[in-house]
């Protein structure tokens, strides 16, 4: 194992260095699929978060009782649950947003950064330590859609958060909204990601 | 204790944690998010009759549910057809109110839609496409006018507009109400929307 | 029974899949590379796919067993390379660090240019064509040891031969395979002084070739007859333990430089 | 909507993958060689076969009739867990060969989105017993043909000389933008 | 006799004169019969979308070479003015200058640069540009005007593709004429209006043996087939495959954008099945899908289907044993 | 007459006129030659004199004894001043016998003829050709004796005689087809009795209609028949050659005697005919000396081991600017970097000329001409890129190691990438991997 890390690298690891969508390639399917818009972008990760969060704190507690072998399927229904918990809320409560979103909701379930985090690192750690990663994930995860999705809407609607940003001059970019629009704009941003990261290492070297 | 025997223990307990703790929760919000789908079936039902004051279900079935509406004074105001098919991309449902001898379409609404933003999505528009379709004569199945007129004056009695740019899924939502009312005539010759369940929802 | 209904079900599921599992467990045991579990141990666990195996664990055991290349997780980048570097590498040869050593110094002043060579620029296809430089056995100086190195641990330097910045190299070997020339070997790092040249070409032959060939003129023998000899008009050290220290300055009278400390720069320490 | 074109609207229209964005993951990581990209595609088709099958029997026959809908994520996730895993242990049983083509990939497919996004989107829809399989094995065919295609792109695209930092993830995303692109041509299509 | 200056390389040492270059000015000298209708029909509108497509696309890929460090010299090999006169053919006269930059840089960006500069796209860049904007601005890329030498009062204009998607049956005269067509007294996009145009510069091509046959004939003649199939079997319903073969972009699609060799297969076998699939696509989606024209779609779709054709039609080996079917 | 030919392959300009018409002169040969140990496929001949030693003109001075390698003889006769490393024609030094002219060419007392050389049994034809050096001289230097001794169950039906030259400015073989009309087709048939087969075809392109003329009338009662063949290269590689002859298809990776064949240069059925008539050992051969950077062309009978620098010399020296210097044709020929190096059994020409500004290199733009021309059925593109890339195990899979460096597909090749280099490194790299495998 490396060295502990301090606390703050640790939260701050999740935004850049391992920043979940950017660096670890997880959680592609929601990244991609709720960003046509800044609002849904905001509720998907703030949803990915609660997930995250709990399940990691769930996880590092109880990981001394957990034999490896069914430790998939622990994390799965513990997972489950706790997306369960934020699908129902969410219907219940904003039902515009629980529309829009769709089936994207529940399948933050299969989403890999979850799983991936409790595998790689609640697992292995301390609750204080999980919790952290966790928040450090989930910043990095809503970061990360923020950016798609503030990209997206700008240019698929001229607006952010619904507000007509652009002026009248300003001609929507229809395909922004669209899946090809979303895999387009996720890959350059993959690119200028490693291409600042090559830059900054290059500096530090 | 043995391995298989730890695993299947842990195994279970988490299952019985989480399934009480759902239960709970699902308990909780079920009754809210029932009400949320009713509230929405409502307003709509309100936004293509306007003078509804009590509703309910008349008929059922996979594609089509119809309501009758009935105002304060109980009179009947119309029906409510809640119908859905293919549109450009994917599946568009649609509300609209008809009067009770089935003459006129008094309003339609979108419901759902993933139709291109910008583009076949102007089906939601109540300028330039909704409008159009209020109080069109639909004794005959209505007609699609292309290119798009000015003002709903100058359309036939039962045409209805179709968006620049997006014509199938205006043929789509076409198709989708001309097929439902054709249903809705059958359904009533044979006799089924007299409903029994006279639940008010 | 409201309540009792979802905790059942879940809990029968529960039940049912722990079942499998265990039975999956007891049935399928199979017996693992020690090896396996530790480069398991050093992945990130994203179970990705992005090293195209079928998660972390299937792409550990491809590691062990050779079939996986080593920097081929995407997700952890270098350090994980390294790490699994270190791990694979335990098993060769323990306790000794080994670097990769470039055995010439014909370079760009020195050695003697055949032609005008306008064939592809890599080092494999210059030297099928007969190389670029009159000297055969030398470095051809366009870098397929610095394009094979996974670690960035090999630079071509000012003067057109190969530098290893020892810190960086694992040891891996990639580079030693890469060289057309087979003038690149692992070596232990405290080993300073070395044969640079693998000419076996004689004395006027090679003069005429690069100015710091082998010339097989026995100086170094001399010196140091216990541990170095000439073999095929090349200087060879037989054994490096059995050089003593001090007859390291009567070695390094070398008159081109063929053997001799290992300088600064090729150590990349400049 | 006749079954033919549910199935033709699964592979091209609303593809999986450049529609639905579900299964990148897989799309994005076992994409590099056509061979492998094929075998995974087979097993996604299987799996999503077989749990079309069993998630619409655990709706239909347990969720439904009980009220439980709200314990679908969970019943979805287990039951999936659970097939794949018992795939898994039944192809390494029955046929090595198989298992090095197919069962190695079964593990990645637990925790990929399209085979619980089939299980969902096809509760969602309402889809009748036929209606789910023949959604299930359109989509697996439509993720096949995706990746698939896919590869043989990075394939080739692995000759070229990309820009380094689009190198891998990035540019395989732009292509999958490009696909998407031109699979929009078939929109419209479903009658 | 001097020593040490003879060249060292590998045989064989003789090269035929033909060159990248040379094949790409050529096609571009094909191409000048289309512009110059294109400019006579939509006058200097055209000529603007001209200028602008060529010079967005050589600025862009200058910007590209310049920031990957590449020589600047191939910025001149051809491939990018040909990206930005196709690309320019391909889109409606009405089309504001701005989007026009757009498209352009969206086809060397996108289309041609992420991937590595000339020769390695996997995608027809102009198409890839044309697509961008289709989807992108669908509206604006769906309006179309009349040419100059055509007297018409209405509003909105519809091409002969689109006039032919929303009729409701086929009618004596409800067709645009086979006449208009030939000769490009038609709406449309600025390259494919004129049929004579572009057959002229087709056939110097293949007369310099510049593009591939199969390619051409396969889609004609997949297409021609597919609706021929339609026409024969319900005449109201569906119109005559000679309609569809010089209608839309057909054949500035089957001559000029189908044959981009970086593009397309190498094998000749793979430029049968490439071409056949792409007829027969126009064909399916011209007579079935939402779009009234299915080149740019069918053309970029089979785009895709390339390296995985160019892996398995390999040629056999000398000496091989034939292949059991 | 139907002219027979294969499928793909390419027409580059000929350039045959520069000598075609120039007879071949016997050269004087030099002070000293170069005879290396080395100079066919397999392995290197042992050293049978040694430094300070007299030899004779056509004493044998190398030796081996595996099944795969080929004699050699002093082409002068005088006293040996070396054996030692030299610059070989084919890239690396070899090992050099270093022979001082006394200018006398004392013959060896072992060159003895044979008075009825048709009446020797296959064997003897064979040893005799064993010792007298012979090895392919349409360019592989493959041991002539192992060619004609072809594996139990291999039999031969068909003796080809390759008289196509195919290659640009090369016009050695044309001149001894026909300046040696008879001793070709004798060779033939000694080839032909050696080989136990049942007829002879010479194969002749139709460039060089009177050489065909010739031989159709000169064939007369010998069991063959002389074919005319499309101008075409590689006419004269011998898959394509029997291919275009036969229509037999030598298997990948097998030899012509799978399909019963023996294919032989028309060099080489002369030295048959010399070895076993009159005793002469292989110490001479025809080279084409040719090209715009040499002062005069010639044809020319050359003394095995004489360094190309002698032979230039009598040509009239190089001309201002001469950069490129091959030894073979412009095809396949291998680039020399001096002139100190010999002529070897395989050289059958010298072309000079200054090369101007290389090409500018293009990527591959995926045109497909390399794949419509190369005769093998080859896709050079993607063993190109295998080979750049280091996928060597694909490029193997892919038919690498069935390309024949015939250089089509580079000829043809518009963005001008050097495809033939980059497959020899990938043929080189999979042919070592291999070797490694096995030791
Ligand atoms: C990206 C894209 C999305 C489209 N979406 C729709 C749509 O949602 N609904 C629609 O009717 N037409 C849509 N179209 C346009 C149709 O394919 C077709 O061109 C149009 O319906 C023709 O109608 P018009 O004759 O009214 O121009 C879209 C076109 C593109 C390029
Ligand atoms: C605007 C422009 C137009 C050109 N037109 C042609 C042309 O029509 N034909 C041509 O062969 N080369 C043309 N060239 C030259 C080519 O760019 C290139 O230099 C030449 O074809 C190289 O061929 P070579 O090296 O085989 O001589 C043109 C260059 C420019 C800048
Ligand atoms: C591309 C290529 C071209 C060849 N051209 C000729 C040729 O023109 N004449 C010839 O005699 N051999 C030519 N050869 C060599 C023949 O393939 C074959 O090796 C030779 O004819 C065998 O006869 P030998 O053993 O007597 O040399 C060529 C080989 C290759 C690969
Ligand atoms: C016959 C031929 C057709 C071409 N067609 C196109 C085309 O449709 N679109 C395009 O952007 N470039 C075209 N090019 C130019 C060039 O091949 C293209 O930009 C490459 O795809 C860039 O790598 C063509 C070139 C040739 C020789
Ligand atoms: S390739 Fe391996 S051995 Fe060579 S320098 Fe790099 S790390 Fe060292
Ligand atoms: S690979 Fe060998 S020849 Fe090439 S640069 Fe490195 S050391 Fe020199
Ligand atoms: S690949 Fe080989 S055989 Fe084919 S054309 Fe090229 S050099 Fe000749
Ligand atoms: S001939 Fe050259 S440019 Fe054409 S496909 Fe072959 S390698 Fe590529
Ligand atoms: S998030 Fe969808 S497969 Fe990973």
């Amino acid at each position: 194992m490396p060295p502990k890390k301090s606390i703050g690298a640790e939260y701050l690891k999740g935004l850049w260095n391992e920043n979940p969508v950017f660096r670890q390639l997880l959680g592609m399917c929601p990244t991609l699929a709720v960003t046509n818009a800044v609002i849904n972008g905001i509720a998907m990760g703030l949803a990915t978060a609660f997930v995250l969060i709990l399940s990691s704190l769930v996880v590092s507690s109880i990981k001394k009782l957990i034999p490896s072998q069914v430790r998939i399927a622990t994390y799965i229904v513990i997972i489950a649950s706790f997306v369960t918990i934020a699908d129902r809320f969410l219907a219940a409560f904003f039902p515009p947003i629980s529309k829009a979103l769709g089936p994207y909701v529940p399948l933050i379930v299969v989403n890999c950064i979850i799983l991936g985090r409790q595998e790689a690192f609640s697992s292995r750690n301390s609750i204080g330590r999980s919790l952290i990663d966790a928040l450090g994930m989930s910043t990095g995860f809503i970061l990360a859609l923020l950016l798609l999705s503030s990209i997206r809407e700008l240019l698929g609607s001229g607006s952010f958060l619904g507000h007509q940003l652009l002026g009248s001059w300003f001609k929507p970019w229809t395909i922004m909204i669209l899946p090809a629009g979303a895999f387009i704009t996720l890959g350059v941003l993959l690119g200028i990601a490693l291409l600042i990261e090559s830059k900054t290492k290059a500096r530090s070297v | 204790m043995n391995l298989s025997a730890r695993m299947i223990v842990v195994l279970t307990a988490v299952g019985l944690i989480s399934g009480s703790f759902l239960s709970v929760v699902g308990l909780l919000t079920k009754e809210r998010i029932a009400m949320n789908q009713q509230l929405e079936i409502q307003n709509a039902i309100s936004e293509v009759l306007p003078s509804t004051k009590t509703s309910h279900k008349v008929f059922e079935d996979e594609s089509l549910t119809i309501y009758e509406s009935r105002d304060e004074n109980d009179n009947p105001v119309g029906f409510a057809v809640y119908a859905s098919g293919t549109g450009f991309q994917d599946i568009i449902t649609l509300m609209y109110g008809i009067d009770p001898s089935f003459s006129k379409i008094k309003a339609l609404t979108i419901l759902e839609q993933k139709e291109t933003p910008g583009l076949g999505a102007k089906i939601t528009d109540k300028t330039s496409f909704l409008r159009y379709w209020e109080g069109r004569n639909c004794e005959q199945p209505l007609s699609l006018r292309k290119p798009a007129v000015e003002s709903p004056g100058n359309l036939a009695p039962s045409e209805v507009n179709a968006i620049t740019g997006a014509t199938i899924s205006s043929e789509k939502v076409l198709d989708i109400v001309n097929l439902s009312l054709e249903r809705l005539k059958e359904i009533k010759q044979k006799g089924q929307l007299s409903s029994e369940e006279k639940n008010a929802t | 029974m409201q309540f009792l209904i979802p905790i059942l079900t879940l809990g029968l599921l529960g039940l049912l899949f722990s079942i499998g599992l265990s039975f999956a467990y007891q049935k399928l045991k199979v017996e693992e590379d020690p090896k396996v579990e530790a480069i398991s141990e050093v992945l990130p666990q994203a179970n990705c796919g992005g090293c195209g195996y079928s998660g972390c664990r299937a792409f550990a055991e491809a590691v062990a067993k050779g079939k996986a290349e080593i920097t081929g997780c995407p997700v952890g980048g270098e350090d994980v390379s390294q790490k699994i570097a270190r791990i694979m590498g335990t098993e060769a040869g323990k306790a000794i660090k080994k670097v990769a050593r470039v055995h010439c110094r014909g370079n760009t002043k020195a050695a003697r240019e055949k032609g005008i060579y306008l064939g592809i620029t890599t080092c494999h296809a210059a030297h099928i064509i007969g190389g670029n430089k009159e000297c055969v056995y030398g470095c051809l100086g366009f870098g397929d040891c610095v394009r094979a190195c996974p670690f960035d641990a090999i630079h071509m330097g000012e003067e057109g031969l190969p530098v290893v910045d020892a810190d960086k190299c694992t040891a891996c070997g990639k580079c030693v395979d890469a060289c057309p020339r087979d003038i690149i070997d692992l070596q232990p790092v405290s080993q300073n002084i070395m044969v640079f040249c693998r000419s076996l070409d004689s004395a006027a032959a090679a003069k005429k070739a690069c100015k710091n060939a082998c010339i097989s003129c026995g100086i170094c023998v001399r010196a140091c007859p216990e541990a170095i000899v000439l073999e095929n008009n090349l200087a060879v050290i037989k054994d490096y333990k059995k050089i003593d220290p001090e007859k390291i300055p009567a070695i390094e009278k070398c008159p081109t430089d063929a053997i001799g400390r290992i300088t600064k720069e090729e150590n990349h320490e400049g | 909507m006749d079954l033919l074109t549910l199935f033709v609207a699964a592979i091209l229209v609303n593809n999986f993958v450049l529609y639905y964005f579900l299964g990148i993951c897989p799309f994005l990581g076992v994409s590099k060689k056509i061979d492998a990209a094929f075998s995974m595609g087979m097993a996604v088709t299987f799996v999503m076969t077989l749990t079309a099958v069993a998630s619409w029997m655990i709706n239909h026959w347990i969720l439904i009739p009980f009220g439980l809908d709200y314990l679908q994520i969970v019943s979805f996730i287990l039951v999936i867990a659970s097939l794949v895993q018992l795939v898994e242990m039944f192809i390494r049983k029955m046929s090595p060969p198989l298992y090095q083509a197919l069962g190695i990939y079964l593990p990645l497919i637990t925790t990929n989105c399209a085979i619980m996004g089939l299980a969902l989107l096809a509760a969602l829809k309402n889809y009748d017993f036929i209606k789910t399989v023949v959604f299930g094995v359109g989509s697996g065919l439509g993720f096949t043909l995706a990746i698939v295609l896919m590869s043989g792109i990075r394939e080739q695209l692995d000759l070229a000389d990309v820009p380094e930092p689009l190198k891998g993830a990035g540019i395989a995303l732009i292509v999958a933008g490009i696909m998407a692109l031109a699979f929009s041509g078939f929109s419209g299509m479903i009658k | 006799m001097k020593e040490n200056t003879f060249i060292l390389k590998s045989s064989p040492h003789f090269r035929d004169k033909d060159s990248v270059s040379k094949i790409m000015y050529a096609v571009i000298i094909s191409l000048i019969p289309a512009v110059a209708a294109s400019i006579y029909f939509f006058r200097l509108k055209a000529a603007l979308i001209y200028i602008t497509c060529v010079a967005s696309c050589l600025i862009t890929e200058a910007v590209f070479l310049k920031v990957r460090k590449k020589d600047m010299h191939s910025l001149w090999d051809g491939s990018a003015i040909i990206t930005g006169l196709l690309l320019a053919m391909t889109l409606p006269p009405s089309l504001s200058l701005d989007l026009v930059i757009i498209g352009s840089v969206m086809a060397i960006a996108l289309g041609k640069q992420v991937f590595g500069g000339l020769g390695y796209n996997v995608f027809n860049p102009a198409l890839v540009g044309r697509a961008f904007l289709q989807i992108a601005f669908p509206v604006a890329m769906t309006t179309w005007i009349p040419p100059s030498t055509l007297q018409v009062n209405t509003a909105t204009f519809a091409t002969p593709l689109g006039n032919l998607k929303f009729l409701a049956s086929i009618t004596e005269g409800s067709l645009t004429p086979l006449k208009d067509l030939f000769w490009g007294n038609v709406g449309g996009c600025l390259g494919e209006t004129s049929a004579i145009a572009l057959l002229a510069g087709a056939l110097f091509l293949l007369f310099r043996k510049v593009i591939d046959w199969r390619i051409p004939v396969g889609i004609i003649s997949a297409l021609a087939v597919f609706t021929g199939i339609f026409w024969i079997t319900s005449p109201d319903k569906y119109t005559h495959p000679l309609f569809h073969v010089l209608a839309g972009g057909l054949l500035i699609g089957a001559f000029f954008m189908a044959t981009d060799m970086v593009t397309s297969p190498i094998t000749p076998l793979g430029a049968w099945i490439y071409a056949l699939g792409i007829g027969s696509l126009i064909g399916l989606i011209r007579l079935f899908g939402g779009f009234p024209e299915g080149v740019m779609f069918s053309i970029l779709f089979m785009n895709t289907f390339v390296p995985l054709i160019n892996r398995y039609t390999r040629p056999r080996i000398l000496g091989e044993r034939r292949r059991r079917a | 007459m139907r002219k027979k030919t294969f499928p793909r392959g390419t027409h580059p300009p000929e350039y045959k006129h520069y000598t075609e018409g120039q007879r071949l002169e016997k050269l004087e040969p030099p002070e000293k030659v170069f005879i290396p140990l080395n100079q066919h496929f397999g392995k290197p001949a042992d050293p049978l004199v040694s430094k300070g030693e007299e030899v004779l003109l056509g004493q044998k001075i190398g030796d081996s004894d595996e099944l795969f390698s080929a004699t050699v003889h002093s082409s002068v006769s005088g006293k040996v001043l070396f054996v030692k490393e030299h610059p070989h024609p084919l890239g690396s030094p070899a090992l050099t016998v270093i022979i001082a002219n006394d200018g006398k060419d004392t013959p060896h007392p072992d060159m003895k003829g044979t008075k009825d050389p048709f009446s020797l049994k296959p064997e003897d034809i064979r040893s005799k050709v064993r010792d007298a050096g012979i090895v392919g001289m349409g360019g592989a230097a493959f041991p002539t004796a192992v060619k004609l001794s072809p594996p139990k169950g291999k039999a031969i039906d068909t003796v080809i005689i390759n008289g196509c030259e195919c290659e640009p400015l090369l016009t050695s073989d044309y001149r001894l087809m026909l300046e040696y009309t008879k001793d070709i087709i004798n060779g033939a048939e000694l080839v032909r009795k050696a080989a136990e087969a049942k007829r002879i075809i010479i194969g002749i392109e139709d460039n060089k209609r009177d050489v065909f003329e010739l031989f159709k009338q000169k064939m007369n009662g010998f069991p063959g028949e002389t074919a005319l063949l499309k101008t075409k290269y590689p006419q004269g590689a011998e898959k394509n050659l029997i291919y275009a002859l036969l229509k037999r298809e030598v298997p990948r990776g097998g030899l012509p005697f799978d399909v019963g064949v023996v294919v032989q240069n028309v060099g080489t059925a002369k030295a048959v005919w010399d070895a076993v008539s009159s005793g002469t050992p292989l110490y001479e051969r025809a080279v084409t000396l040719s090209g715009p950077g040499l002062k005069e062309n010639k044809n020319l009978l050359i003394r095995i081991g004489t360094p190309f620098k002698h032979a230039v010399e009598y040509c009239g020296g190089l001309k201002e600017g001469a950069n490129m210097l091959v030894m073979g044709g412009p095809m396949m020929g291998l680039a020399q970097w001096n002139l100190d190096t010999p002529v070897i059994k395989g050289t059958s020409g010298l072309i000079v000329w200054e090369e101007e500004a290389f090409p500018e290199e293009f990527p591959c733009i995926s045109c497909g001409r390399c794949v419509s021309h190369c005769p093998m059925g080859l896709v050079p593109t993607r063993l190109m890129n295998y080979s750049r890339h280091g996928y060597y195990q694909e490029a193997e899979k892919w038919g690498v190691l069935d390309c024949v460096e015939c250089g089509c597909c580079q000829y043809i090749c518009p963005a001008k990438i050097p495809l033939v280099h980059w497959i020899r490194v990938g043929k080189n790299a999979i042919t070592s991997m291999k070797r490694k495998k096995k030791s």
